[in-house]
Formats: structure tokens, sequence, C-alpha cells
């Protein structure tokens, strides 16, 4: 890890001086443990803020739509994926991203450990080989870093950025014997009653600040579907009803596009599980139409296309 | 008393302002006799006019306080209140609650010179206080009132029925002008801050009421000033988007003000101490 | 709102004289002319649908099927040409994509499949109209009145 | 005012006494998430908390709320729906809390208007306040003129002394509620107040963040037009966490529901961060990018607010920092703004 941050700090030094890009977007470190915070670098006195480590849980792709200088991104394989999906669908140009590709084994999920540790507070959290040190004011804490990792690493299979235009390091191990769909099957197995209760259960906990909607790398509508007041399509207040159809056509908004960076599951305040949906989506995606997203910038995505011998058994 | 509830109001009259139909008055009787009598309101000052079903809109009341029994408004329609009342036909019942904010301040301007200056559906906020100055009780205590209003085109042109009565009285400088002209149309040509210039009225003793589209006030701001107003003199209306009227909802906040409380009229003077975000 | 009430099976007294409503979206193309000719024909068929014609399948936003869910569609129906014989080329074929992805997230959630049926009706298909719409209001019947989903009035306070 | 003690193991007793007569809301833990809500039995609040996500003002201005209903065929009346006035316990609320109701107060019950949606709910509440013995590192209550165990705002005030709680009646109300339940009180020893004393003290010392914040609002006064904004608001992603868990922010948004012939107007929170909320029926927006909005943020609470009611719109509690996807740390930013 800080081999890696030495190395992105001497290659992002390079850029800016040699004026290859106007400005880079990094991590830096936070201000709370297990944390760290986006930064917006251009100049090359501050590149020794940047920092790479387990705790840079944000996809910095949110930052790209719209930006009209030439930027450097620090990109995981999950973040790349997103890259992938926005020059696809034309918010930003190849030629004017540079991508530091930064080969990633995990990001460390800060609400299992939290609520591991129940209400005490942790002050500072490094992570070494493996093992996450733990500090609070009255107490010491290691933890194994694979049994924290976010949902979303944990089934990663693009940990290695598949495109970049400089490789931070030596590419990593992907993992294998995954089975990323295994939380889809059980809850297909469930009954409906069921899965209804657990939809109903989810979004009970929605407070509606759009925080997953904000954090999404491809949520970049100029009005969304839940803002529209002409007509109205998703009444505001708390009612069971509306709040369920603003998860629902959010997921399907990003269906085939999502890459499961899990930037909706980090951001959300009330812990809702927005995956399970997600998964779903992606699985459903990837069996009828044999598309994964994020893969290639010349596809297209695959609500947006069709083949014609596309599935139609359940079409009278 | 609860503030948001509102009163329930028949519209009584519809009249097509506009020849491209997009501004409409409405004639307003609350249904309670008491609300009727009750409802007291000030030139400058506006209502929140409830669609039912739909949503509520701040309105600026265009009538004269001293047009007694019912309210009008004039909308130009815009969103989904405005959009509501326009497809809305004479006896729908509407809400109305208010009215809020402040005024134009009318006792500073006793005594004075008025000149009022109105572009397109701007012309409504002035008109309920143009009507209270020349009404009988009133015109005794202001001097000359000078009314310098233009429209986009002649068929822009709103209160027409209204216009003619003012162009009439020779107690009222009237001036009316449109951007273009059309075939029939004899009148002055001309942007509303030209006209200004070229009347140029005296900034001795005079209070300077505008407003209109913000392109418009903006040039209408500098030209009085050149003319010699000063801050304090001129005087205007802001419109900011509002939900509750009462200063709570937090929307229409400007800096330490709330345009539904401590607006929407505003001394220039007042505006450049206020941050421009309006 | 108890979650509980939407569990319960339909009341069975209630359900011998309850109709369900069927909202249908028909492609003015096909569809449309397909259920147009069923009447011409004198084609019986149940008296449950409320068909809203649009220029297209491709035309159906997944809001308008939530939105007929929410406020009180008991199923819904969309119906639009066969593939290859859209009036715009493709809309049929992107919105095949489409409904196949929401027909499973509704279903993944816990919506009965059968609230939300999907038929290609062309203008000479009238008795298929006929039978299509029999078929889905017999299924939709056979579940009782939708509960999911469906926006009721908040408790006061 | 009266000070006594209370067995921890009695804490049951009296929350069960106070539940026969009351209402009571208190810290309850749900799927990892600490919130304030209605119990309705002892066991269920939590004793062990830092505080809750959610602050308690949604007890008083919840997420949504109906305003009144009407029949839209036949327009002949608007039913005003109001809350029912029940007397209601808010139990466990830190005093960093307490002093957000108060600021909110000033809002829904100035003198001008009163919200009765608010104020019904607010005024028969009694606020029994548990100090706060473990401040965290996102906490700068002290700056903002608060403390662990202010009073302000508060009934009674409850300090942990390890086994059992030291309980101070502060007002009237809360001196009634010592008298009532007598039998779960013991009289207060020097020692046990002797322990108070350093609770507090050992509290007020764990607060790291301090910021002087007396000049903030004159600060302010200069800084609209600055490019301070333009650096700091880039990576804020324009959700409303910040706000929706703010103890006193208090922007709603008004809205009609409509269901066959009825009809129902709601009024929901609503944030300053979100692109719309100042857009304009004409289109124009005066708030147009996250730079203006971030801007109205920190402005209205440590500018406007203390012009319009004398005092800071922020307590100190820290969730806004703790909850931002990204981190932004609004001590930071008034760090560099006083400096």
């Amino acid at each position: 890890m800080q081999k890696r941050e030495k190395l992105l700090k001497e290659e992002v030094k390079k850029l800016l001086d040699k004026k290859q890009v106007d400005m880079v977007i990094g991590y830096e470190k936070g201000t709370l443990a297990l944390r760290t915070t986006p930064c917006f670098l251009a100049s090359v006195d501050d590149v020794d803020r940047l920092v790479w480590n387990e705790f840079c849980e944000n996809n910095l792709a949110k930052y790209l739509p719209g930006r009209k200088e030439k930027v450097a991104i620090v990109a995981k394989g999950c973040d790349v994926r997103s890259i992938v999906g926005l020059i696809q669908e034309r918010q930003i140009t190849r030629e004017q991203i540079f991508i530091v590709g930064i080969p990633c084994e995990g990001i460390i999920d800060r609400r299992k450990i939290e609520s591991r540790l129940g209400e005490k507070e942790i002050l500072e959290a490094t992570c070494e080989n493996g093992k996450i040190l733990l500090r609070g004011e009255d107490f010491q804490e290691i933890l194994k870093k694979g049994d924290f990792l976010y949902d979303s690493c944990k089934v990663c299979k693009y940990r290695n950025p598949i495109v970049f235009d400089l490789l931070i390091g030596d590419r990593v191990p992907e993992l294998e014997k995954i089975d990323e769909y295994a939380e889809v099957r059980k809850f297909e197995a469930e009954s409906p009653d069921e899965r209804w209760l657990h939809f109903q259960k989810e979004i009970s906990k929605c407070i509606r600040c759009y925080a997953c909607r904000s954090a999404c790398p491809l949520c970049y509508c100029e009005q969304c579907f839940v803002d529209q007041s002409q007509p109205r399509w998703i009444g505001i207040t708390d009612n069971p009803s509306d709040v369920g159809v603003f998860h629902l056509f959010r997921v399907f908004h990003v269906a085939g596009r999502c890459v499961d960076c899990g930037a909706c599951s980090r951001a959300c305040p009330m812990n809702i599980d927005h995956r399970w949906l997600l998964k779903k989506m992606e699985k459903d995606v990837k069996e009828l139409f044999g598309y994964e997203a994020g893969l290639s910038v010349e596809e297209v995505p695959p609500l947006a296309t069709f083949k014609e011998e596309d599935p139609q058994d359940f079409i009278k | 008393m609860n503030p948001y509830l509102p009163h329930l109001a028949e519209i009584r009259k519809i009249i097509r302002e506009t020849d491209a139909n997009d501004v409409k008055t409405f004639e307003v009787v609350f249904l309670d006799e008491a609300v009727r009598k009750g409802f007291r309101y000030k030139p400058g000052q506006f209502a929140q006019v409830s669609v039912f079903g739909v949503e509520e809109a701040p309105i600026s009341i265009t009538s004269s306080p001293t047009q007694k029994g019912y309210l009008e408004f004039s909308i130009k329609r815009m969103g989904t209140v405005t959009t509501a009342l326009h497809n809305a036909t004479e006896g729908m019942i509407i809400g109305v609650r208010g009215p809020y904010g402040n005024s134009f301040p009318i006792e500073d301007m006793e005594g004075k010179n008025i000149i009022f200056i109105g572009g397109g559906i701007g012309l409504a906020p002035l008109r309920s206080l143009i009507n209270f100055m020349l009404h009988e009780e009133n015109r005794d205590k202001f001097e000359d009132i000078m009314i310098i209003y233009g429209a986009r085109s002649p068929g822009d042109l709103v209160f027409k029925w209204e216009l003619k009565k003012w162009e009439k009285r020779e107690d009222v400088n009237y001036f009316v002008t449109v951007d273009k002209g059309d075939g029939k149309w004899r009148g002055r040509v001309g942007f509303v801050p030209a006209v200004l210039m070229e009347v140029a009225p005296s900034p001795k003793n005079a209070v300077a009421i505008t407003c209109g589209p913000p392109i418009m006030i903006k040039f209408v701001i500098q030209n009085l000033q050149e003319l010699g107003f000063t801050p304090e003199q001129i005087v205007t209306t802001l419109e900011m988007r509002m939900k509750c009227g009462i200063g709570k909802c937090g929307r229409c906040n400007i800096g330490s003000k709330y345009v539904c409380r401590d607006g929407p009229v505003f001394t220039y003077k007042e505006l450049q101490v206020m941050p421009k975000e309006y | 709102m108890s979650k509980n009430s939407e569990l319960q099976t339909p009341n069975s007294k209630l359900q011998t004289d309850w109709e369900p409503k069927i909202v249908a979206f028909l492609c003015n193309w096909c569809s449309y002319a397909g259920a147009d000719l069923a009447g011409i024909s004198r084609i019986q068929y149940p008296p449950n649908v409320r068909i809203i014609r649009i220029p297209c399948s491709g035309r159906v936003h997944p809001l308008f099927i939530m939105r007929s869910l929410q406020n009180g569609a008991d199923g819904v129906l969309v119906s639009g040409c066969h593939p290859g014989d859209c009036h715009y080329i493709s809309g049929n074929y992107i919105a095949r994509r489409r409904f196949a992805i929401l027909k499973n997230l509704l279903e993944y959630v816990g919506i009965e499949p059968e609230r939300v049926q999907f038929s290609w009706v062309s203008a000479s298909e009238g008795e298929k109209f006929a039978k299509v719409v029999e078929d889905v209001v017999e299924q939709v019947k056979a579940l009782g009145p939708a509960k999911r989903l469906v926006k009721r009035k908040a408790d006061p306070h | 005012m009266s000070e006594k003690v209370i067995q921890k193991n009695k804490m049951v007793d009296f929350l069960n006494e106070l539940l026969k007569a009351y209402k009571v809301f208190a810290p309850v833990k749900r799927d990892h998430i600490v919130s304030f809500d209605a119990i309705q039995s002892s066991g269920e609040m939590l004793l062990n908390y830092l505080n809750s996500r959610i602050p308690p003002k949604e007890i008083f201005f919840p997420r949504s709320e109906k305003m009144f209903e009407y029949i839209r065929d036949d327009l002949i009346e608007v039913k005003e729906v109001l809350p029912s006035e029940e007397r209601k316990v808010l139990f466990g609320i830190r005093p960093c809390d307490a002093k957000a109701i108060l600021l909110l107060d000033k809002v829904f019950d100035s003198p001008d208007y009163q919200d009765p949606y608010y104020l019904r709910k607010r005024k028969e509440t009694i606020f029994v306040g548990m100090g706060c013995d473990r401040p965290q590192s996102t906490c700068f209550c002290t700056s903002l003129g608060g403390a662990p165990f202010s009073e302000e705002g508060l009934d009674l005030l409850f300090t942990n002394i390890g086994d059992r709680f030291v309980v101070k009646g502060i007002t009237e109300e809360g001196e009634t509620l010592l008298e009532k339940y007598e039998q779960v009180f013991e009289r207060a020893k020097k020692s046990d107040l002797d322990d108070k004393l350093n609770v507090e003290k050992e509290a007020v010392n764990r607060i790291k963040s301090k910021i002087a914040l007396e000049k903030i609002e004159k600060r302010l006064d200069k800084m609209f037009e600055d490019s301070f904004w333009d650096r700091i608001y880039q990576k804020c992603l324009g959700c409303a966490v910040c706000t929706y868990l703010c103890p006193t922010c208090h922007c709603f948004d008004i809205t009609d529901e409509t269901m066959d012939t009825s009809g129902e107007r709601f009024r929901a929170w609503d944030s300053c961060q979100f692109a719309l909320f100042t857009l304009q029926a004409s289109g124009h927006n005066p708030r147009m990018s996250g730079k203006e909005r971030v801007r109205q943020r920190i402005m209205h609470k440590f500018n406007y607010f203390v012009k319009n009611y004398g005092e800071i719109a922020c307590v100190g509690c820290g969730r806004c920092i703790k909850n931002c996807p990204v981190n932004f740390d609004i001590r930071q930013i008034l760090l560099e703004l006083v400096s």
C-alpha cells in the first residue's frame, strides 16, 4: 500500500509537472478514522497530500461529467468501469481524461467495523498486512481485513483496472471462485411475501436525502425523475408506495449501467441495502442479454439496443 | 390560527389579457363573508394561491385595497399552479391565504412625485399601488404621477381596458411603449429604459417604482441613477421561489432576508447590501 | 400502513363481487387497432380494461406501469406490434428488453408476476386481443385486489 | 434546584412509571442505527449510546406530515389535520440536541407566525436530558456556547456516574417529575455530586475540536464573493445528508397529494443543497451550482440566522461530519474562515 502511494505521488507529480493534465482528482487524508476524502489538485506542491489506502471508498468518476479541463483521475477497478460507462454515454471523452489506474485489493467497510464495535468510537485506524488496527479512547482492537471488506469488494472481478493510461504498481491477483450472485439466488428462492417484506423493511429506513443518487457516478441527469414536477411522478412524502417506486425506478435506471462500485450503499446514511436490487438487475442483464457494464467503451448500454433474438417468452 | 390553511374562494371572472393568452386576470371572492371583510392588504403584498390537487404559488395581488369585496390576480402561465389556473373556468374554487410580505412604503411616498416603470406582467403589483393612489380618497396625498409601461408587443400589454383610463386622466403622465409594433400600433416603439431616458423624470422629491423582467429592471435602475435618483428613491420587487410565505420554509432566503417576509418590496439601497442571489 | 394487511389472502366474500381494474397500454399501430377490430367484429371480452393509447410500446416508460399500480390498477397490460412490425422500426425491440428487466424487478420485490403482462397483438388479431384480455383478467381475478405498491392515504400524524 | 440519585437498576421502574402517564420517546437501536422513537416498554430504551443518527427534531418536525385534507369534487371545506396534544417525555436527549430545539423554536414560534404542527407536538413535551459523558471526536458543542452537560432547554438532566445517575431538576416541570416519582430516587450524597462534577469536567476535556467562532458572523459578512467557496465546494455531492441529519435545519417543501376525489396537503423536509430548491418556474435558478448551495448552508447557519435570531444555527453535534459520504468537514471550513 505505502509503496503504491509513493509511486502514485511520483507519477502524479510528473503529470502536473509536464502539464499533461490541468488537474488531478484523487484522495487525501480525511478527518475521520476509516475514511479518506476526495481532493482536487492543480499544483505539484499539493501532490504530497495524495493518499492511497484501504479507506479510499469514494468513486471519483462522479466528478467527471461536465468537466472542461483535462483531468487525471485516480481510479480503482470499479471506478474505471464507471468511467467507461460515462464515456459510452458521452458524458466525457476518453481524450479528456487521464486514467491513473490503481489495482485494489478491496476497501474496508467502515459500517461493518462500527457495528462490530457497537457504541465505541474509533479514533484511529490503519491497515497493514491484512490486519486492521483500531484504536479508541480506551480500547485497541485488531481485526482481519478480509472479514470487513465491502460486500461489493468481496465479489469484485475487476480488481485491476481494465482501461488506464497508467497503472500504479503491479497487478494484484484477481479473486478466484467467487459467486457474485449467491445473495440474489438466495432471495430469488424466498417466497414473494418474504421478498416484499424485505423490500418494505429496507425502504422504510429511507429519508429521501438522495445520497444514493448523488453518489452514483452514472446519475448525471440534469433533472432527476424524482424531482420532476410537470408531471410529478413520485410524491415527496414518506408514503411507502412513493419511496418504493423511487428505489425501484432508480435501480431500473441504472440497470445495465451499474458496475456495482457500491457508492450508493456507502453514501446512504440509513444503511439501506441498495445492492440486493442492483445485483439482481446485473444478473438479469447478464443472463438475458449477455452484457456486463463498463467493460468496453465501444459497446452500447444494453437497454439502448436490442437483438432480434432477445428472449420474449414472457410476452403473450 | 393556522397560517397554512387557505381560505376557500371562488373565481368569479377570468379576463384574458394578452393576445398570446399567456396572461389572465382572475377576479376572486372569498366564500366566507367574515374572511372577505377581514382580508386587509396593502399594495405590494402577495397571497399564496392554492389550486387544490396541484400546489400553491405566491401571486402578487394586483387589485387595490380600494376595490372592496374581491381580489384580483394577474397570472402568467409558467409552472404547475399557474397552468392549472389558466385551465380553470369561472366558478372554480381555489384557496387563498395571506396577505404576505411587506408592501410598498406608501407613507414615505406621500407628498412626492411618483414614477411607475413597468414591463410586461411586472405591471401587476404596480397596478395595485397605481389604483390605490389614483383613488379619490388618496389622490391628494401624492404629487405628480407618471406611468411608463411597456411590453414586447401591443398584444402583450396587460390591463388594456385600464391603460386607457389612466391615459385619459389629466392627473397622470402616461407613456406606453412596445419593443416591436404591429400594423395597427400607432404608439411609441422602444425599450422601457430608453423611454425612461427620453421622458427623463426629475429625481427631485420623487420616488421611482419599477417591476418587470430582470433585464429591464437592471437597465431601469442604471438609467434612474443616471437621471440623479438615489438608491433610496428606487423601489422594486423581487421574485423568489416560495412555499410557506411566512419565513419558515427557508426557500426564499437571500442573505438574512426572506423575500416572503421582509420583501418582496425592497429599495435599491436595501438590495445593494444584499447578496446578489436572486 | 400495516404490513400484515398486504400479506393476507384476499377476502373471499369481497372477491365474489369484485372486478379487477386493468390498465392497458396499447400501441397505436397494432394493438389498439387489434382492440378496435375485436370491437368491430363483436368479439366479447371482459370490460375490465381501461385502454390508454400510446404511439408505440417503446413509449411505455416503466413509471407508467408503476404509477398504474400505485394508483389502483389491479393489473397492467402492455401490448405492441409483433417483432419486426414496429411502425418505428425498432421501438418494440427496445421495449422488449426494458419489459424483461422490469418484470423481473417487480417480481423480485414480491409483486405477483401476473399483475404486469405483455403481449404482441397485431391490427388483424382481434381475436387474440380478446383472448389476451380474457387471460389477464382471469389471472388477476384469481390474485384478488392489488395490495402491493398501492398508494394508500397516510395516517394523520 | 434539587439533585437526586437513581440506581441504574431502578431506571426500568422509572421508565415504566413514565410510560403510564406519558408517551415516551427514547433512543432505540434498529439495524445498527440509533434514533428516537416512541417506546412501549422500558426495555426498548438504549442506555448506552453516543447519539442518535437522526436528530430528535423529527419528533416535532417529521420528515413528512399532513397539514390538511379536502374533497376535490365538492370543495366546501378544508379540514385541518393537527397532531394531538399528548403529554410526552423526550427521554435521553443530548444537551446539544436540546439546544437545537430551542433554535427551531425561534423559527417555528416566531412572533409573527406560529407553526401549529410543530408547536402542538413541542408544547406538552418534557425534556429529560442525558448528559454527554462520552463526547465524540466530531463533537464541538463547546465552540458554540454549549457543553456536554449544558442544562439549556432541559427539564431534567441525568449524569452517568457509574452504577447510578445523578438527576438534576432544572425547571419546575422537572422538579415535579422528581417529586411525583420520588420512590425511585434517593437523596444525592456529597460524594455523588463530586462524582458528577468530575464526570462533567472530564467530558469537557474530551472535546478536542475547538473553534473560536465569536467573529464568524462578521467574517462571513465579507466572504460572500470570495473565491474560497470555489475551492471548498468541489467535493460536495449535493445530497441532503448534512441538512437532513442536522438538528437545526428546518427547510421544507409543501405539496398536494391526491387520491380519487380526496386531496391532502403535506409538508416534507427539503434541503438547500438540492439543485431544484430555488429553481423558479421561469427556469431561472438563483443558486446555480454546488458552490452557491454549499455557501448557502454555511452562510445561513453562521451569518443569516445570527442576524435574524441572534444565535448561530449550529450546535456542534457533528452529525454532518460523521455521515457525509465524502467526509466534507464543516470544522475545517470554519477553522479556515476564522483563521
